[in-house]
């Protein structure tokens, strides 16, 4: 634990370097504590899940009228892990960054406050420590959106977004974890020990009131709404955290107060939160591939992994409350290394959004293209990352979604209905978006790194400073190894996934490098498919070498012998998903204007033509906004009570008084 | 001694106050309320043992009452400090002249001076009467600017006021009468608290429970509970900055506090089910107001001013359940919101001064333009949502714990609904008027940004916020001390 | 340990020559039905090997602004597929690297094979070449899906995820070939994999009309050795598919144990099979017309509808 | 118990609450500042009779207060400012004049309601007369609420004052003496405050109803 504290202390640290030092060392000395916070809690985190050894701290003096309680167990070391592995990066990214934005005195200490709290939630264990991190959370990166307000006009938008549905929230899960405190106590020891006497009715309300606050978080459907609006606002290495450590907490959140304190309750409960899954991973999929904004892209695309994350979760609960633990554990696994993975490649891809940004200053990918000459680092990382999301094989997404299958797989043997048929929807769900993805991605770096460049930015684009390719390589490395080696991981992923459930460990064991489910029958070896590729590869390098001519020689491309080839005859990100955009138009409901300007007086010949399509997201404007209108709507009409008649005032007054008179 | 030592500081910054205006005379009142600030914590270290009395047990402080005197002086040493701010630039632009300065430095020892008096009384007669002579000292604070929405919001402020405040003292006529008759060990009758708590259990229900009521309309009125809240918005969007500081920091503060000692009468003679039931629905229904107001406000000062009645319910649903947790939450959340509603206030008031006006839309890019000002004021409003590390979550969350506790989480829902929807209408108001670029609005600075020094108060007071919302020691003890002197 | 070990490489072996040399002769055998339907001759059914070779013997020429990516993506479509072909039971029923994955690495690698292809499209930066892969990956998309649903279908009555494995089961339960699950992932899977390798109605193999190319947009500055390269990547991921469904719908033949004569057996048969298939989908290709492109969702859609209901019937009927 | 002492009490009594029943029934600014005083007489009249019959002189001394406070000062101070606008009058109430006194009579009964629940705890002579004095009390606030004038609405804030008052020495005779020499005085300053707004506001706005100022609304 007290490595674990000097983490924390290190990290705020870093924050009152950041706010402090002067300007010319602040970068660099917040960075650094922030670095070594990280290694602390990556050390502490590692020690936990080695050993399985649970380690708790609990001062009084900390927080008024409740204490500070802290408990550091394996599915919490797990979370941390995750946490701190992209706040290394990030941290390490900043050097370089830092130049471009994010310099500030406010957004250096925001940025450590962050990371701390980010450390500190899987670990806090009383209801107001928990709170009081979560909310820190919230708010310190509520700050950090804000950081480039200044720049970005959406970032206010955003940001009241952010903070109104964090803050609504955190509301419903306060809620929901003070119903079972309602005992007394605030302890997550003591909730979990009350909880048995709940009625199930009580249990049932304070896991859906939770699961509200939990679910939006992780950015499930229909509460994603923030997300694809503040990821796109915050600095790249925000949004890096944010999508890969913050919105996964969601998911820690729901473990947590569904298995830990709850006991998993009823088969339902999980049922919904795979239905969350469900809708997240299809909707999330199908906005990714027709998003032309490299981070709103990458956002949606967190929903759609975050909700094969939950797909798995719910599985797991839903399984372990049918009795079938071990294939709830392999489900439970799946979605922790999931986490973990998407913390590597979608770490690593927002960070190369930002590195792109930086160079190209857009993040249209209509206006990318043709960086992989100019910025090959990046392009490399870039390539790896979308190669994990799409779940190639040997990389980091492949091996979590094929434990995720394998776990919807033998989850259909369950003897419970409803089990059966989520199970199902889950495969569904899991098929559909993998192909999605793959368009998504295809897309975001086909057009965005290969071909030509389609603006002037992206034509004098240069590589980003060495801290921030190092950084990127180091989230790259991560989804690499998890992709090829996944059985080294298995031992602690085992140990977190059955904490997390309340189970005994038994499912997994690996052999080597891979992934064997013993009494599942499944395995895959990535390792050994990595060297096949590899074999078929080399072979077909040597044969083309052997068959002479070494060196390719340029010739312009031939397009069927167009004379004029101009970057503006490229397909951009719109027009490469416009068939897909055009199958799915009834969930998308994509909305195109057309305006045509008229030359003179004729009404038969156009001057100008101007065509905008663009793809809202249905819930938000179908969902949420007839809600913010009537209750501005209300809110003007609520300005009629106070007129300004003072007779009115006094009237109220004596109303008043008759009913006290009369009830009293 | 303390507590003479409190009132004798007090009053002599009146009477020197009272002296011809100067500009020192402006800067009598702060070291007035550093000294108060400075005997209240002495006070509050005193009391824990037990209470200390004076004058012929005329005057009793308790842990409760040197803790509303910590928070007196604070709010009022930050509203003292802007004393001669507001002066100079009132007279400068002619709003003013020394004459009503004169009267303005006086009226707030005044002020001062009746507050601390309602607070350290042994008597809840006298309790009653500082009480009312709040309203007539601040009626003409008010008014100070002698514009006609002054006069009209001071005329308001003093019908709804004196009327409410009417009915408290037919309550507290009614708990003597109570008293006068109850049956039980013979005692003198008198409306000091000892004695009146000596007898509580033995107060006649029927008229206890009308007196209560009673109690709950008239102090309510000060308090800003609904349906008596109407005079605030106006009052507190017409008044001087600092003065508004101090009636929305503590006035508001110090008539609750009367609630209070009220409440544990009311308890001990009806037991726990009728004070509670009034106070939540006076406090449930106050939130809900303040929250469909606070949705369409167009002016800053008015926000603010329903913020202070959304906080005031809030304290009204933690009085309501009465365990100690509970209130020594609710102190908490009264000095926590006391410092940050005058930091805001000042803060807004700074904002009117630099921009000439309040209204929400004709404000905007505060945050670059004015960073230091638009910082204070942001933050002050994250403080005001009570989010951490600020100490108003450490108490909402700790009252809402309670109320729980108490079996109350219907309450909680409805509270913590609300607390959301005002979250959204803060943040969007924030969002106009702070944020944006600088560009978005015209480079208009009618005065002066405020002093460092002056910046500096303000930031630390939102400091000391943080400090108490991170730290437990050693406000805790202090704060349970209190809460059990009104919980038996 | 040593006899399977030969067995397992040799079978291994045996799979890949099997499909990279039958992969372009049912190419070569589909053209040749489809001729003949036409009372046409056509091109002898070797024609798309002699096409490799005489491929393979010309110059490299790269698109002026393409990258590094254009020279990968052939190999990656070409490795991709042979790993694939590796690991799945046409042979025998335990390839070298069988437990090295199951279905889900061959569909992942089969759409690691469709997004090199795209992006070797997108490198180039033409119209043709984004065209191509927007087209593409679209069907993809909608079809990898029905592809992956429709292979859980069976392995759901086999009770695990190796291919290998459900082969195996449907050799011991020959009841299962004729159950209304397996009947309806047979449906989906010819939707698939005239999709997936296409074929029409899906896309036309023969056309260079802009309006209509799919997979020839994509490839269409591909020259030389990476041109044959990609071939012969496409033409072994047709063989692959067409032996996959002819082993997962009537499994008999493939090689059980590990002696010489049974692989030998297991070639024959996997041939004649994937023949059969490919004649089958040529009758097919003959009988209809090229769908436009925005109906394919229709077609695909429909795929993938008998593949959840294959597997939905497969769960009821367990 | 002397039948002047309990005579003189209930007229006394009476008289306030008629008196302030009176001021729903007239309109002219004069004649309300004349009940007023009348009443002010009347409360008088009740504090020294209880004082004299229970030989309390606190008692005495809080009826000689009121009646300079009740009867002479205030009733002087708003005749000075009713005489700066002569003849006004309440010429448009908010509830007019006759539902005035059917709500007047209703309040009445509710008072007595509540008032006997009060007086059951000790009752007395003094005591069964406190509905009276909670009457006055919803008169004066009844009369707040639906009378437009300035002027009006200091009478109802006073009636309201008066009503207390009254049932302060009936229940209880009077609170202890500091506590009843600050509430006297508190309402005389706020009669000097409102007079002083009334004045100021005359002098600053052209409004010409003061009450009807609805500048400050949302």
């Amino acid at each position: 634990m007290t490595v674990y504290l000097v983490a924390l202390g290190l990290c705020a640290g870093g924050g009152l370097a950041g706010a402090l030092a002067p300007r010319r060392h602040r970068v660099w000395v917040a960075s650094l504590l922030g670095v070594l916070g990280c290694v602390a809690a990556l050390v502490a985190a590692a020690r936990t899940l080695l050993t399985g050894a649970r380690a708790t701290y609990h001062t009084a003096q900390i927080l008024p009228l409740s204490g500070l309680s802290l408990s550091l167990d394996p599915l919490g070391a797990w979370f941390v892990a995750t946490s701190a592995v992209v706040g290394l990066a990030t941290c390490v990214y900043l050097v370089g960054y830092a130049r471009h934005g994010m310099a500030s005195r406010t957004a250096l200490a925001m940025f450590m406050l962050f990371l701390l709290t980010l450390l500190a939630v899987p670990v806090a264990s009383s209801v107001m420590s928990f709170m009081f991190f979560w909310e820190l959370m919230a708010l310190s990166s509520l700050a950090l959106i804000l950081s480039e307000q200044s720049r970005h006009g959406d970032a206010r938008s955003a940001a009241v977004w952010y903070g109104v549905m964090t803050h609504v929230g955190a509301a419903s899960i306060l809620l929901g974890l003070l119903i079972i405190a309602a005992g007394g106590g605030q302890d997550f020891s003591q909730l979990s020990a009350q909880s048995t006497m709940l009625s199930p009715t009580a249990k049932g309300f304070a896991f859906f009131l939770v699961l509200l606050g939990f679910a939006s978080k992780a950015g499930a459907v229909p509460l994603h709404v923030w997300l694809p609006k503040a990821h796109p606002a915050a600095p790249s290495p925000v949004s890096a955290l944010m999508s890969s450590a913050m919105v996964a907490l969601g998911v820690y959140g729901i473990v947590r107060v569904g298995v830990d304190l709850l006991h998993g309750g009823s088969v339902w409960w999980w049922v919904v939160v795979v239905l969350l899954g469900v809708a997240s991973a299809l909707y999330g999929a199908l906005h990714a591939t027709t998003s032309t904004d490299v981070k709103r892209l990458l956002a949606y695309s967190t929903i759609d992994v975050l909700g094969l994350v939950l797909i798995g979760v719910g599985a797991a609960g839903a399984l372990r409350a049918v009795g079938l633990t071990s294939v709830a554990q392999v489900a439970m696994m799946a979605s922790l290394l999931l986490v973990l993975a998407h913390a590597g490649f979608k770490g690593s891809l927002f960070l190369v959004a930002g590195a792109v940004e930086r160079a190209t200053a857009t993040r249209d990918l209509d206006l990318l293209g043709g960086l992989v000459h100019a910025m090959p680092v990046t392009t490399l990382v870039a390539a790896l990352g979308a190669a994990s999301i799409m779940a190639v094989p040997t990389l980091g997404g492949f091996s979590s979604e094929w434990l995720l299958l394998e776990g919807l797989l033998h989850g259909l043997s369950a003897a419970s209905t409803p089990t059966v048929i989520v199970m199902l929807l889950g495969v569904v769900a899991f098929a559909l978006t993998g192909g999605l993805t793959a368009v998504a991605f295809v897309k975001f770096f086909g057009i965005g790194f290969l071909g030509r460049a389609r603006s002037s930015g992206a034509l004098d684009a240069t590589e980003v400073p060495p801290s921030m390719r190092v950084a990127m390589i180091m989230l790259s490395a991560l989804s690499v190894v998890i992709g090829l080696a996944p059985g080294v991981l298995v031992t602690t992923l085992g140990r977190a996934a059955a904490t997390g459930l309340a189970i005994p460990d038994v499912a997994a064991l690996g052999h080597s490098t891979g992934l064997v489910l013993a009494h599942l029958h499944g395995a895959v070896a990535p390792f050994e498919l990595l060297g096949g590729l590899t074999v078929v590869m080399i072979v077909l390098a040597v044969g083309a070498r052997a068959l002479g001519s070494r060196r390719a020689r340029r010739v312009d491309a031939w397009a069927c012998g167009r004379d004029l080839q101009t970057p503006r005859m490229q397909y951009t990100a719109t027009s490469f998903a416009e068939p897909l955009q055009r199958v799915f138009a009834d969930v998308l409901r994509p909305q195109a204007d057309i305006e045509v300007t008229h030359a003179g007086e004729s009404r038969y010949y156009e001057q100008a033509l101007l065509y905008q399509s663009r793809v809202a997201d249905v819930v938000e404007s179908r969902g949420y906004r007839p809600v913010i209108s009537a209750a501005l709507r209300l809110g003007r009409v609520a300005r009629r009570l106070h007129n300004g008649n003072v007779d009115r005032y006094l009237a109220l007054g004596f109303v008043a008084l008759l009913v006290v008179l009369v009830v009293a | 001694m303390a507590v003479l030592a409190i009132l004798c500081v007090s009053v002599a910054s009146t009477l020197v106050a009272a002296s011809p205006w100067r500009p020192w005379t402006a800067r009598v009142g702060v070291v007035a309320s550093a000294l108060i600030l400075g005997l209240g914590v002495q006070l509050s270290v005193a009391t824990t043992s037990a209470p200390q009395w004076a004058l012929h047990h005329s005057l009793r402080a308790d842990p409760l009452s040197s803790f509303m005197v910590v928070v007196i002086g604070a709010v009022s040493l930050l509203a003292t400090a802007f004393t001669s701010r507001t002066m100079a630039q009132e007279m400068a632009t002619g709003v003013t002249t020394a004459r009503y300065a004169r009267h303005y430095v006086v009226l707030m020892q005044v002020f001062i001076t009746c507050m601390l008096v309602a607070v350290l009384t042994a008597n809840l007669g006298v309790l009653w009467v500082s009480i009312e002579a709040t309203t007539i000292a601040t009626t003409f604070l008010v008014s100070h600017r002698r514009t006609d929405g002054a006069f009209e919001a001071s005329w308001k402020y003093v019908i709804l006021c004196s009327v409410g405040i009417a009915l408290a003292f037919l309550g507290t006529v009614l708990v003597y009468y109570a008293q006068l008759h109850a049956r039980g060990p013979s005692h003198p009758a008198s409306l000091d608290w000892t004695a009146v708590m000596s007898v509580a259990h033995h107060l006649d229900p029927n008229v206890t429970r009308v007196a209560f009521a009673l109690l709950v309309v008239g102090y309510g009125t000060k308090v800003g509970l609904v349906p008596m809240h109407s005079w605030l918005p106006d009052a507190h969007s017409q008044a001087p900055a600092p003065v508004s500081a101090l009636m929305s920091g503590v006035l508001l503060s110090v008539a609750f506090y009367g609630l209070l000692r009220f409440r544990a009468v009311a308890v001990a003679a009806l037991g726990p089910g009728f004070p509670r039931a009034l106070l939540i629905v006076v406090g449930i229904v106050s939130i809900l107001l303040a929250t469909v107001m606070l949705i369409g406000q167009r002016d800053l000062k008015r926000m603010l001013a329903y913020s202070s009645i959304e906080h005031m319910g809030l304290l009204a649903i933690g009085a309501a359940v009465g365990s100690p947790l509970a209130i020594a939450a609710v102190l908490l959340h009264v000095l926590g919101h006391g410092i940050t509603k005058a930091v805001l206030f000042l803060a807004v008031g700074e904002v009117s001064h630099v921009e000439g006006t309040t209204e929400i839309s004709r404000i905007t890019a505060l945050l670059s333009r004015q960073p230091a000002l638009g910082g204070i004021v942001g933050f002050g409003l994250l403080s005001l949502v009570a989010l951490p590390p600020f100490s108003l979550f450490a108490s909402e969350l700790a009252m809402a714990r309670a109320e729980v506790d108490a079996g109350l989480w219907w309450a909680v829902a409805i509270t913590l609904g609300c607390l959301g929807i005002i979250f959204a209408a803060l943040v969007r108001h924030a969002r106009q008027t702070l944020m944006g670029a600088r560009g978005d609005a015209p480079a208009r600075a009618l005065a002066p940004a405020p002093s460092p020094a002056l910046t500096a108060l303000l930031v630390g007071a939102l400091g000391v916020c943080v400090a108490l919302g991170l730290s437990s020691w050693p406000l805790q003890s202090l704060l349970l001390h209190a809460a059990h002197a009104v919980v038996p | 340990m040593g006899v399977t070990s030969w067995y397992a490489w040799a079978s291994t072996l045996l799979q890949v020559a099997a499909v990279a040399v039958g992969g372009p002769l049912l190419m070569g055998l589909m053209a040749k039905v489809k001729a003949r339907s036409e009372g046409r001759v056509g091109a002898p059914v070797v024609q798309p090997l002699r096409d490799l070779r005489k491929l393979l013997g010309k110059e490299r020429l790269h698109a002026r602004h393409s990258s590094v990516v254009l020279a990968l993506a052939p190999m990656v479509i070409l490795a991709s597929t042979a790993m694939a072909v590796a690991i799945s039971p046409l042979v025998s029923t335990r390839p070298l690297l069988s437990t090295s994955g199951d279905i889900l690495v061959i569909v992942y690698l089969l759409l690691t094979g469709s997004a090199a292809a795209a992006l070797g499209g997108l490198d180039v930066a033409t119209a043709f070449g984004g065209m191509g892969a927007s087209r593409a990956m679209t069907i993809g998309a909608l079809a990898e899906p029905a592809l992956l649903v429709a292979v859980i279908a069976m392995s759901i009555q086999s009770r695990t995820s190796n291919l290998g494995g459900i082969v195996s089961a449907t050799l011991a339960h020959p009841d299962w070939v004729l159950g209304p699950s397996r009947l309806l992932a047979l449906g989906a899977l010819v939707i698939v994999v005239i999709a997936e390798t296409g074929r029409i109605p899906v896309d036309n193999p023969a056309t260079h009309l802009e309006l209509t190319m799919i997979h020839e947009a994509m490839v269409l500055e591909y020259a030389g050795p990476e041109l044959a390269v990609t071939s012969l990547g496409e033409a072994m991921r047709l063989g692959l598919l067409f032996s996959l469904v002819a082993n997962l719908i009537v499994p008999w033949g493939i090689a059980t144990r590990p002696t010489a004569l049974a692989l030998v057996a297991g070639v024959v048969f996997l041939g004649l099979k994937a023949a059969a298939v490919a004649l089958g989908v040529a009758l097919i290709e003959v009988r209809s017309a090229k769908l436009r492109l925005f109906r394919l969702p229709e077609l695909l859609a429909g795929g993938f509808v008998l593949s959840v209901l294959a597997v939905v019937t497969g769960l009821v009927a367990r | 118990m002397s039948s002047t002492y309990v005579g003189t009490l209930e007229l006394a009594a009476g008289a306030v609450l008629l008196s302030s029943v009176m001021t729903l029934w007239r309109r002219g600014v004069g004649s309300l500042v004349s009940m007023l005083r009348l009443q002010g007489l009347a409360l008088a009249v009740v504090a020294i009779d209880l004082g004299a019959h229970e030989r309390d002189r606190a008692l005495l001394v809080t009826g000689g207060l009121v009646l300079i406070v009740k009867g002479l000062v205030v009733p002087a101070l708003l005749r000075r400012v009713a005489r700066r606008d002569p003849g006004s009058r309440e010429s448009n109430p908010r509830v007019n004049v006759p539902s005035s006194l059917v709500f007047a009579a209703a309040l009445t009964v509710l008072s007595y309601v509540v008032g006997t629940r009060i007086a059951a705890l000790a009752p007395g002579v003094a005591t069964d007369l406190a509905p009276l004095g909670l009457a006055t009390v919803l008169v004066g606030y009844f009369m707040l609420v639906t009378r437009r004038r300035a002027v009006s609405k200091i009478v109802g804030l006073l009636l309201v004052d008066n009503g207390i008052a009254l049932m302060t020495f009936l229940l209880t005779s009077g609170v202890p003496l500091i506590v009843e020499l600050g509430s006297t005085l508190d309402v005389l300053l706020v009669v000097v405050v409102l007079q002083f707004l009334m004045v100021s506001m005359g002098r600053h706005s052209r409004t010409e109803r003061l009450t009807e100022m609805k500048a400050l609304h949302d």
